[in-house]
């Protein structure tokens, strides 16, 4: 396979959450808006990333009895990371995103990835594989913040689109959590009427 | 200080853990095709998710807090579930074969269950005492098992209705969830909660 | 209203059609002897009769032309005089096509020898009287063709305490089973009886539909216990009859013997009393002919196999055209496509219509009213969602297996679905799967 | 004549209630209510009525068209839709308010599942409750006083309805006196013949008892729900602390508009006949537990919509007795 098929594969081929359906819990609470969104899909990137080099690198140390909770052990590591330093360099962000940091490592994509590709194959693989991946869930997300966000506050991150008088009255319900599921059922519908026949 | 009912009531119906906060995704989408089976899980849940939240309070209070190990928490935490589910399914496999044969096959699926895991982070969050800790985690279980297995039934509507193929399946659970979530909205602000 | 209706003493469910009895007072007429016949070798539930004659016999009136093989199944014998002039496939009100005796008439009237009056047939044992009615080849007149002599005989753990003859006549429009009260009370009554002697049953109720009053005074001045029930479909199924009359309930797959019934229709009482007094073999019976498209409606009394376009001939011809030829009520009636099909012991009516339903259904919009109307408490509307998605386990866990195919669900659907149809269908398909 | 007959299956007659002419029949026995509400708000009401139904109507064609289905927007259930949404919004919404509530009602409530037959919840209501969610403000606060009357049903109290000054009663003044006046026999009169403000169609409960006493009678709705619903909101009145009596919860709000004509509803109801108790007595104790300790006023389309959602559980928790199941006691004698 090649390097750009393993970065492309998990960026739109087998995305997540438009595709694959997996990492849902964070991918709806935390599309609000596109700040919220896209912050939470660097934070799993970071975590993605950082877990598939290590485990990757450790991949033929690592006893297979016990490599579940040896991964768990690496994910949370990271996730551990990533909650300290976004509650010190961004506290609004951090509070927004609430109890879904630390849930980072019960994303079943992170565990996922890990057990089927980073324990697998090289480091540089590995790290090209965590990137598409979690490029993609960054990519849903934002998406999913965009619209979101323009539709419930009629700002785009902050700044009002369709002028001043929609961002008095908009959608509100699009931010509530209806919306959530809303928006997440239409994007699938759409991927699986328009783009899914294409990739296959 | 909330009392305990209005904590359960929040827990179960208003802020309710699957259509309000999100966790728990993956098995109300993939465990609900069935009443039974959507029952079955919701019980495991209940039962795991009240067990989690003792152990992990102990632990938190008694270990994490005293020497200073908070930073630790997620990753103990995540660890202290996945063994308590494996210790609970072995138990119920030699002492509760009933028990274990109505939850068993949905026990390996709790470990991964991010409602589990949310509601100790909550737990903390909000440092509840162990009798609140307690009664959120009954409280969400139960919210938990109410809107799977209410979903679970209008899933097995859903799967005799003409839907349009590009719609069947994830779609229209999720179109199905929207719905749900708008009518639970009805439930805001309930005895002023929100 | 429904809420009363549930308050009433008997079934709950069932609805009421308009009646259209027009033939109510018509009296009966004699058909005549048509010039052939086609007597199929299946006209009864259970294993067809298998044939006793060839091509080129000569059969007489009362001739057994098939003998009963098993239990559930009863002979066929010959209805005219004459020339048996081949054994083919023809068409079957019920079956589709079925094997057909055709016999050509001589135009006479030669009965069997062996027809004559037997004057002392009240000393006859039990096991004789049940011998006659099946050796006469008496089935069910109703409409289900049950052979007759088995629901006589009931298993010896299952006592029989009463005897339901059931008058009702609940299909909207036909009027044979009155008429035949109306003029052959006498015979009925010795008929049932007779059925009363054979089970040892202390009581022997008449169960008569109100609209119905003059046939149930003629019972009540002999002295019968006659009960006038609430004109109401299908109030002459037998489980509801049970329910209505004696307020128990059959269990579910069981039989009308488990509570200690038998329920006979009087119809057949009187054919079984022919059958022992007379030696009289099932070769006619008395139905209705009606429908908006028949000229004069009648109720006539046939030979069996006549060919139904002889009755339209002799009730007048067509009104207009015609669109639908139905064997049997409205509610449960067959449709049929061809006018050749023959009159069996199973036909209490032939409806001729001008009109024909619109077939298109629309979407089950779960307005309840089957689950209303159901006399068996199913959810028809439920079912048949699961029987189109040929999910037949959840059709069978639904109690699709108890549907008595009334047509009360069909009928007060509000979307026209077909729903008998639905049902039926996955009945069979829970039977072959079963298997 | 050689001609094949028409075969069908039996049977070969059929009652006369069919969807369209129910469709219709509910349409005919709503027009009192709104031609009332047209004389209290005036000819806006009337504007309202038609956008909201001229919105679904189109909104259910162009969805059918899209999903390659039958047009079938003469069986009369898209502009029911369309009536009921409006019946639901307050008379001084923005025009636009009602289009944007019917599309949302009928696409995403309604043809995304199948179209007819197949929503597992009221569409009028899901678009009411999206309506809610979105712009809390036209929908809890653009109300219009009626034609000879006050809002509140309450001479001197101008900017609430009676619902909502039972909720917050301190807020328009002194609580014991306003609560004193809202059980007022006159108050009662005022908010039974519908003298008072709300929204379009849920403001004159004689022309809805009216209006559904004829539905019951011609059994396109079920008394079950009904006599459940209001029952069991008359026994909560008396059972939990609520300021308001009998009669006031009974006739404010939308209690008859929702208790006659929505949550009766027959795709979004059970089927079951105990179902349609539990369903009805459910509408009723959430009605009466969102007005007194809820987060709006009035809960009685949410309470429905709760109860919608609950139903699909409701029908296969309470399957009908099949005849001859489980009779011990009559069945087998001896």
């Amino acid at each position: 396979m090649s390097k750009w098929r393993i970065f492309t594969r998990g960026l739109v081929r087998d995305n997540a959450v438009l595709v694959l359906m997996i990492g849902l819990c964070p991918a709806l609470a935390t599309s609000g808006t596109v700040r919220d969104g896209f912050g939470m899909g660097l934070a799993a990137t970071f975590v993605l990333l950082f877990s598939n080099l290590i485990i990757s690198l450790l991949r033929k140390n690592i006893p297979n009895e016990v490599r579940i909770p040896i991964f768990i052990l690496v994910i949370s590591t990271f996730v551990t990371i990533i909650d300290y330093f976004m509650q010190a360099f961004q506290p609004d962000l951090y509070r927004a995103l609430g109890v879904f940091v630390p849930l980072i490592v019960v994303n079943c994509m992170i565990l996922g990835r890990a057990e089927a590709f980073a324990s697998k194959n090289s480091v540089f693989d590995a790290i090209l594989d965590g990137l598409g991946v979690g490029l993609g869930f960054t990519l849903a997300l934002t998406i999913m913040g965009t619209v979101r966000e323009i539709l419930g506050n009629g700002t785009f991150l902050g700044i009002p689109v369709f002028g001043e008088s929609f961002k008095k009255s908009p959608v509100i319900f699009m931010v509530l959590s209806p919306g959530a599921f809303l928006i997440i059922g239409i994007l699938k519908a759409l991927i699986n009427k328009y783009v899914r026949k294409e990739i296959r | 200080m909330k009392s305990p009912a209005l904590i359960f009531l929040g827990a179960f119906l208003v802020n309710n853990i699957i259509l309000m906060r999100f966790l728990g995704l993956c098995p109300f989408f993939g465990v609900s095709t069935a009443v039974k089976i959507a029952t079955g899980m919701g019980m495991a849940v209940i039962f795991v998710m009240t067990l989690a939240s003792w152990i992990t309070w102990a632990i938190y209070h008694a270990i994490l807090l005293p020497f200073d190990l908070v930073f630790l928490r997620t990753a103990t935490f995540i660890l202290t579930i996945a063994s308590l589910v494996q210790l609970v399914e072995m138990f119920l496999k030699k002492s509760y074969r009933v028990l274990y044969n109505a939850l068993g096959i949905y026990l390996p699926l709790i470990t991964t269950n991010c409602a589990i895991l949310g509601i100790t982070f909550l737990n903390i969050d909000n440092k509840f005492s162990l009798l609140n800790g307690t009664v959120f985690a009954l409280g969400t279980g139960f919210g938990f098992t109410l809107v799977i297995i209410t979903f679970a039934a209008i899933r097995e509507r859903l799967d005799l209705a003409p839907i349009n193929p590009s719609l069947k399946g994830y779609p229209i659970s999720f179109i199905a969830a929207s719905l749900m979530a708008l009518a639970f909205l009805g439930f805001s602000g309930l005895f002023g909660l929100t | 209203m429904a809420i009363l209706d549930s308050m009433l003493k008997g079934f709950v469910g069932g609805v009421h059609p308009p009646e259209n009895k027009i033939t109510e007072h018509g009296g009966i007429e004699t058909a005549p002897i048509p010039k052939k016949v086609y007597i199929p070798f299946s006209q009864h539930t259970g294993k067809p009769a298998c044939p006793l004659v060839q091509k080129d016999d000569v059969v007489k009136i009362g001739t057994k032309i098939g003998e009963s093989e098993g239990y559930i199944s009863v002979p066929v014998h010959a209805s005219i005089s004459g020339k048996v002039t081949g054994l083919i496939s023809h068409p079957h009100p019920v079956l589709g096509c079925s094997l057909c005796c055709i016999i050509e008439s001589n135009g006479g009237e030669e009965w069997e020898q062996s027809i004559t009056e037997n004057a002392d047939y009240e000393t006859l044992s039990k096991e004789d009287l049940v011998n006659a009615i099946k050796e006469a080849g008496i089935v069910g007149l109703g409409g289900a063709a049950f052979p007759t002599h088995v629901k006589l005989s009931p298993p010896s753990d299952k006592p029989i305490d009463t005897l339901i003859v059931n008058g009702c006549e609940c299909e909207p429009m036909l009027t044979a089973d009155h008429q035949l009260m109306l003029e052959q009370a006498e015979d009925i009554i010795k008929g049932a009886r007779m059925f009363q002697k054979i089970l040892e049953a202390q009581h022997l109720i008449f169960g008569i539909e109100d609209n119905k009053k003059d046939a149930a005074k003629i019972f009540r001045r002999e002295g019968l216990e006659v009960r006038v029930l609430k004109t109401k479909y299908p109030q002459g199924a037998e489980k509801q009859l049970i329910k209505a009359i004696l307020d128990r309930e059959v269990p579910r797959g069981g039989l009308p013997m488990d509570v200690g019934c038998v329920v006979q229709n009087v119809g057949t009482c009187y054919a079984a009393f022919q059958a022992v007094a007379f030696n009289k073999p099932l070769i006619d019976r008395v139905m209705t002919v009606t429908g908006d498209g028949i000229k004069t409606p009648k109720n006539v009394l046939v030979r069996i196999g006549t060919p139904v376009i002889d009755l339209i001939q002799f009730c007048g011809g067509y009104t207009g055209k015609p669109k639908m030829i139905i064997f049997g009520g409205p509610m449960m009636g067959i449709a049929q496509y061809s006018e050749a099909v023959p009159v069996i012991k199973g036909t209490s009516g032939i409806i001729i219509s001008t009109q024909a339903w619109d077939t298109e259904e629309g979407p089950c919009v779960r307005c309840a009213h089957c689950v209303d109307v159901c006399p068996m408490g199913l959810m028809p509307c439920e079912i048949y969602k699961f029987v189109q998605n040929k999910n037949f386990d959840k059709a069978k866990e639904y109690g699709v297996l108890d549907c008595i195919e009334c047509g009360c669900c069909a009928y007060d659907c509000t979307a026209r679905i077909p729903l008998v149809h639905y049902l039926k269908y996955g009945k069979n398909e829970v039977w072959r799967l079963s298997k | 004549m050689n001609e094949l007959f028409v075969v069908s299956a039996s049977p070969h007659v059929r009652g006369k209630m069919n969807i369209d002419l129910a469709m219709r029949l509910v349409i005919i026995a709503l027009v009192p209510a709104l031609s009332y509400s047209v004389f209290l708000f005036g000819i806006r009401v009337l504007i309202i009525t038609a956008i909201s139904i001229g919105a679904s109507v189109a909104c259910e064609a162009l969805m059918q068209k899209m999903l390659g289905k039958k047009i079938t927007v003469t069986d009369g259930s898209a502009v029911l839709t369309g009536l009921l949404l409006a019946f639901n919004l307050p008379p001084a919404v923005p025009l636009w308010l009602p289009a944007i509530g019917s599309a949302f009602a009928i696409i995403f409530a309604k043809q995304l599942f199948g179209g007819l037959g197949y929503n597992f919840i009221n569409p009028a209501l899901a678009g009411r409750a999206f309506l809610m969610a979105s712009w809390p403000l036209f929908m809890t606060k653009a109300w219009l006083a009626p034609a000879n009357g006050t809002l509140s049903g309450i001479d001197g109290i101008t900017s609430a309805t009676p619902l909502s000054l039972l909720k917050n009663a301190a807020n328009y003044g002194d609580p014991s006196i306003i609560v004193r006046q809202l059980n007022d026999f006159d108050t009662i009169k005022n908010i039974f013949f519908g003298n008072i403000g709300g929204c379009i169609g849920e403001t004159s409960a004689l022309l809805l008892l009216i209006g559904g006493l004829f539905l019951i009678i011609i059994r396109v709705v079920d008394y079950r729900i009904v006599v459940g619903y209001l029952v069991s909101v008359a026994v909560l009145v008396f059972v939990l602390p609520t300021k308001g009596t009998l009669m006031f919860h009974l006739f404010s709000g939308g209690l008859f508009l929702g208790a006659f004509f929505m949550a009766t509803d027959w795709v979004t109801s059970p089927v079951t006949h105990k179902g349609r108790w539990i369903f009805g007595a459910g509408c009723g104790i959430l009605t009466i537990i969102i007005r007194i300790w809820g987060g709006y006023p009035e809960g009685v389309s949410y309470s429905i919509l709760l109860m919608n959602v609950f139903t699909p559980l409701i029908d296969s928790l309470t399957k009908e007795r099949v005849f001859g199941e489980l009779s011990k006691k009559k069945g087998v004698k001896k």
